[in-house]
């Protein structure tokens, strides 16, 4: 009899970033960061406009469940800076820092969100469920789900004979569901061409990670599937720039999928509305928010300044108030059209 | 007659409730007295339960006996039949009906079909609960009903209360049943404070040990001219139609079917013989669900009952749409219930 | 008439094939013109599929295009999805029907959704092929129709076909629908070698390019006295039963709705207007299925087309038994719909 | 930023088993086995005795699919062999070795695949769906299923304050299903006294383990976890009682998990009527067979000898034609009865 050893761990690779990347690289991380911070600040705003009296979550020009991703834009800006909109993304719940950074049009998403004809799915999707065959982005309400969908994608690009890539994202809280698991699985026996990302904010809706998973990083399940895992502290946008360019390198040479996990930070509610009373660590959160602090780091590196800042900010404010405006003009989807696209 | 006037809510010891706060009333009655009881889902403990479920349980009870679990329904219902057929009595919240699709094996192939397998030789006292239902632009995979799905596969009741003192009542009911119970709550009638609500979510209760017995319809309001099956938010729906209607001398029978398995037939032929019309309203799915299971009751009774065709008021077999005015045409509301009845009582 | 007679089954370039051999005839056809096709399940390849389904295809297409799967039903299913989204036209097998329960999330909130949400803009042409069915005692979790589930359900179109043709004609056209379709054979309609068939599971089946279109009914039988809507296995009862009452001066008409999504609800209509009378002949369980779909779909319409109570012989809402005799008490056998159509007709 | 390193692999554990091993334990193992075999090969008989003509598996005194375990009894025999009958276990399709080692009514169990009133579902199961209240044994037909009722059979025996355990079953096939991930990290989170055992034969039905499984060995995936994980190779009986001796004394002491993988045989089909031509390993197979391999062992230990050997081999025979004998004499169920059992 012999009892095998366990396999080894992944071994930690050498994290990237920092001082030695291109200015050009950090300034596109920023202005990605910055775009999504503010397109999320004026989502917040015109979500909360006209709850009232009260809150009620059906009423106003944006209606149901909102999940925004505030302080989490480093995942997505580091990730999908190596991606073309040839590429995959499927994204969660809260999807549109990914959304975002991946190049999906501001109009129609936004549309999309005020339930209007002129958005990504003419109304019929909402926030929890954008798809843009444009740029292959696609998201799921149902927490992990949108792990395997990728998968097919990874697989179809490759039997296309192209080195797209497909990138899937879920929670930490996700990381506990069953399909996650199938697909680390089936994607590694297949060499499938897939980057896993995990965003753990350190939080499923009220419930700690700590309470919920059984390791310390979701990255030591890629031993489980013998591919790379690797978790990025401190909410850095270059380390997790870093990660990406190696695992998409990887997806993209055929070798395979990876899975990275981002420690990164809930800002704000799980969906407004969310009082966080359970919530310890919410009057810290701000000091870490992320945008403040890689916008200081770049300052000292002397990659932006005042003016950059300024120009940068004012351009993430038009687009955004742009595709506002353009949401706000779409028309409001025609009753009696409720039942079309039900079958192609 | 509305439905807080209905003779099964005594009323000297009852004051008023909204729905949610009328069911953690039940199971903490049923914890007090019954320590194999306990409560197990995502966010249950300090959040409370996303639709106000378990409010103020983890307080009183703690928290090995309100728990909070990872985000693994497969697991964790797995979790709850196990203990259950160990004798505990566990409550199991999944969070959304529509989240059924990544762990209804446990739910249908499990807890629903041991006891059977086992020649009733294994019980299974479980209770599985969700939120179900739409109205306030949740999209398509979180506003659902799929009552009649779960009412489909058998080896589980499916109860679906309306108002606080039958949600009181049937939890109670469920919790000491030693069959599995399927309990969804409508988010619409639970009187959360950050959702349009009927008035009729906040009502009267009884206090103390109070059960509703399950597979009773609940006559709501009683009429001669036409009757409207229905359950759970579409209750209100149809009261509030039959109140306008009144005003024009449409005499409107409401029943409250509570619960799809068992189903009370016997309520539906009796109402129907009355009236000869028929109006089944359904907040689930049109097609082979519950509205068609209601009018193929009669007509495999006696289809001489129905004096002109049986009307049925559902979401027409669409995934249920994000935005307002879309998914407002879907949903069996007001409108489409008042046609359906003044078409049922023309000729 | 016999189902072998129908006019949709031309007989010039037709030989006899089972069932799963014209399945396999259908798939091989279309992987021979579309290089987007491709095949993907558990035991699909050297085994050929545990019903036979892709016998011989791994031999003719290789294994990129037939493809075994680990056992991981949510995450190949979804690679369909994903696949589809892109482009391709995946078929995928589900082995058991009854294994929905570990990966209904991608089949219902996924695959049959995306197109709908996002508003016609993405299509997935996706073939989801499944075992259902019982008789031979397999117990309650390998035993099961379940095709209501599906049919409940909204963007997937469900079709359950009866006969070698149907089951070629049908599948050339699901492979070739731009939307998700979830094709289910019963095993007892296959042919295997290893199990009782009916001698129908043996029949002509036309050469080359043939495709069924999806949403019609066939009349497999017309009659005069009463209408049997059936599908799939309880085709072959139903008819039997058919030629049995025939000596006994009644005639039956036996309508294969082929499809329970899209519902060929004129056929019904017609067919029942033309006899009087309805029995709805079901191998799933009988709440909240098709069988209450078929009687309502007349009683919506108009019940006085009924001149009797309508019949419904299904699984009365059992799981499946093991032991034989109980599994026979509890299935829509010969006895069951003879006596129901001879209820029917009496009177 | 920081890249945390992977967790340490499992420590490999001292093995047990082997000549230190008390006479009286392998003797026990030895006759486990026997037992299993004994009677699985009586099934085997019975099963194919009236199919015919052809093969129809709904036909005969044993119908429809079955799923014999010839060849893994050390799996059962190692592991059962630290329980009492307080302790639960959840089987899989492949059942019977289990039931035989965990000690359930043979009578009542054979009764029930001859789907008689007698049988311990009074033939409403079958062999996919024993239940044994008197042991706390039940079985699914649904591939790594049976994993999550044990955590709450688990849960159950640890509120009610005593130290029995939960053993859950499945094959190394049903390792990559989502059930057999959040069984684990549940758990393993809430310390939960189950012990999880793979058994790897090298198939699911046709396919490879190779072929559906990214790691070379499922107990790696413990780390996942961060639970203890151990592969037991070569079939060995007593490797397997030794690693299931810490798994067991691990969960009884409120430590929680531990996953046992063994590498197992299947000597037989996947189910009854199984050409497998799929399968490579065939010829080879029938050298590989425990038992005998076991009973050399055990004879040229000084343990075993003819007369012993004849005594167990008889006693599981006569055990095995009484159990048989039984479910024969035991009554069909009256089809008026087909509806009852649904409702409590
Ligand atoms: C299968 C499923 N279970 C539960 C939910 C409800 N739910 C929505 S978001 C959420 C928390 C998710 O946590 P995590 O994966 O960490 O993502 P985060 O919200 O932190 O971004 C839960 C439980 C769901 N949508 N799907
Ligand atoms: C969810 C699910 N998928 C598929 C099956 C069909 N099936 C039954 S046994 C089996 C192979 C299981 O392989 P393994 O887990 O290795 O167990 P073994 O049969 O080798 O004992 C499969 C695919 C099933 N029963 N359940
Ligand atoms: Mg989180
Ligand atoms: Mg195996």
């Amino acid at each position: 009899m012999t009892t095998q050893a366990a396999a080894q761990p992944t071994t930690p690779q050498q994290a990237g970033g920092g001082p030695d990347l291109d200015p050009a690289v950090r300034l596109g991380l920023y202005e990605t960061m910055v775009l999504s911070r503010t397109y999320e600040e004026a989502i917040l705003r015109e979500y909360h406009a006209d709850k009232g009296p009260g809150f009620d979550i059906g009423k106003g020009l944006i209606p149901g469940e909102m999940h925004l991703s505030a302080g989490q834009e480093p995942v997505a800006a580091g990730v999908c800076a190596h991606l073309t909109t040839g590429d995959a993304v499927t994204a969660t719940h809260r999807p549109h820092h990914f959304a975002v950074a991946h190049g999906v049009d501001l109009r129609r998403m936004t549309a999309e969100i005020f339930g209007r004809e002129g958005g990504l799915g003419r109304g019929r999707g909402g926030h929890m469920h954008l798809f843009d065959p444009d740029t292959h982005f696609s998201c799921s309400g149902i927490i992990a789900e949108g792990y395997p969908p990728a998968l097919g994608q990874a697989f179809a690009f490759h039997r296309q004979g192209t080195d797209r890539i497909a990138v899937a994202v879920t929670g930490e809280g996700a990381a506990n569901q069953g399909a996650f698991h199938e697909s680390l699985n089936l994607a590694a026996r297949w060499s499938l061409p897939v980057v896993f990302v995990v965003e753990d904010n350190d939080w499923g809706i009220s419930v700690p990670r700590t309470a919920s998973t059984s390791v310390a990083s979701n990255a030591d399940r890629a031993v489980a599937y013998g591919i790379p895992g690797e978790r990025i502290e401190g909410n850095d946008v270059e380390g997790v720039y870093g990660a990406a360019r190696r695992a998409v390198a990887r997806a993209r040479a055929g070798e395979g999928p990876s899975l990275i996990e981002v420690h990164t930070l809930r800002l704000w509610g799980h969906f407004e509305g969310d009082a966080q009373g359970y919530r310890l660590d919410l009057e810290d959160a701000p000091s870490h928010d992320p945008i403040p602090r890689y916008e200081a780091a770049l300052r000292e590196a002397g990659v932006l300044d005042d003016e950059t800042v300024t120009r940068i900010r004012s351009a993430a404010g038009e687009r955004t108030e742009d595709a506002i405006a353009f949401a706000k003009n779409s028309p409001v989807p025609d009753p009696a059209s409720a039942t079309s696209y039900v079958f192609a | 007659m509305t439905i807080t006037e209905t003779p099964t809510t005594p009323t000297p010891h009852s004051r008023r409730l909204t729905t949610s706060k009328a069911i953690v009333e039940a199971i903490a009655f049923e914890m007090d007295r019954d320590p194999s009881v306990f409560y197990l889902g995502e966010d249950v403990g300090s959040y409370g339960g996303i639709f106000g479920s378990t409010g103020g349980l983890l307080d009183r009870f703690g928290k090995d006996r309100v728990i909070d679990t990872p985000i693994s329904e497969t697991a964790f219902i797995g979790l709850g039949i196990g203990a259950a057929v160990e004798g505990m009595r566990p409550i199991v919240e999944l969070m959304f009906a529509d989240f059924m699709g990544v762990c209804l094996d446990q739910i249908y192939n499990h807890m629903a079909k041991i006891h059977f397998e086992s020649g009733g030789n294994v019980k299974v006292p479980m209770v599985l609960t969700m939120g179900a239902g739409g109205g306030y632009s949740d999209g398509a995979q979180h506003s659902q009903c799929l009552w009649g799905t779960f009412a489909h596969l058998p080896g589980m009741k499916v109860v679906v209360p309306s108002s606080p003192a039958d949600a009181k009542g049937l939890m109670t009911a469920a919790i000491r049943d030693d069959s599995p119970v399927v309990y969804m709550f409508h988010k619409g009638v639970m009187g959360l404070p950050w959702m349009a609500k009927n008035p009729r979510s906040n009502d009267d209760v009884p206090e103390g040990d109070y059960e509703t017995p399950i597979g009773k319809a609940n006559v709501v309001r009683s009429g001669n001219d036409v009757t409207v099956v229905t359950i759970s938010l579409s209750v209100h729906h149809a009261l509030d139609v039959a109140e306008r209607l009144a005003g024009d001398g449409i005499d409107v029978e409401v029943l409250d079917l509570r619960s799809l398995v068992p189903l009370d037939r016997e309520a539906i032929l009796a109402s129907v013989a009355k009236t000869g019309r028929l109006v089944v309203v359904d907040e689930d799915y049109l097609s082979f669900g519950m509205s068609g299971e209601v009018v193929a009751t009669i007509a495999e009774h006696d289809p001489t009952l129905l004096k002109r065709p049986a009307e049925r008021v559902a979401v027409p077999d669409v995934p249920i749409p994000y935005a307002h005015a879309l998914e407002y045409a879907v949903l069996p509301r007001h409108d489409r219930i008042e046609a359906a009845v003044r078409r049922a009582v023309a000729g």
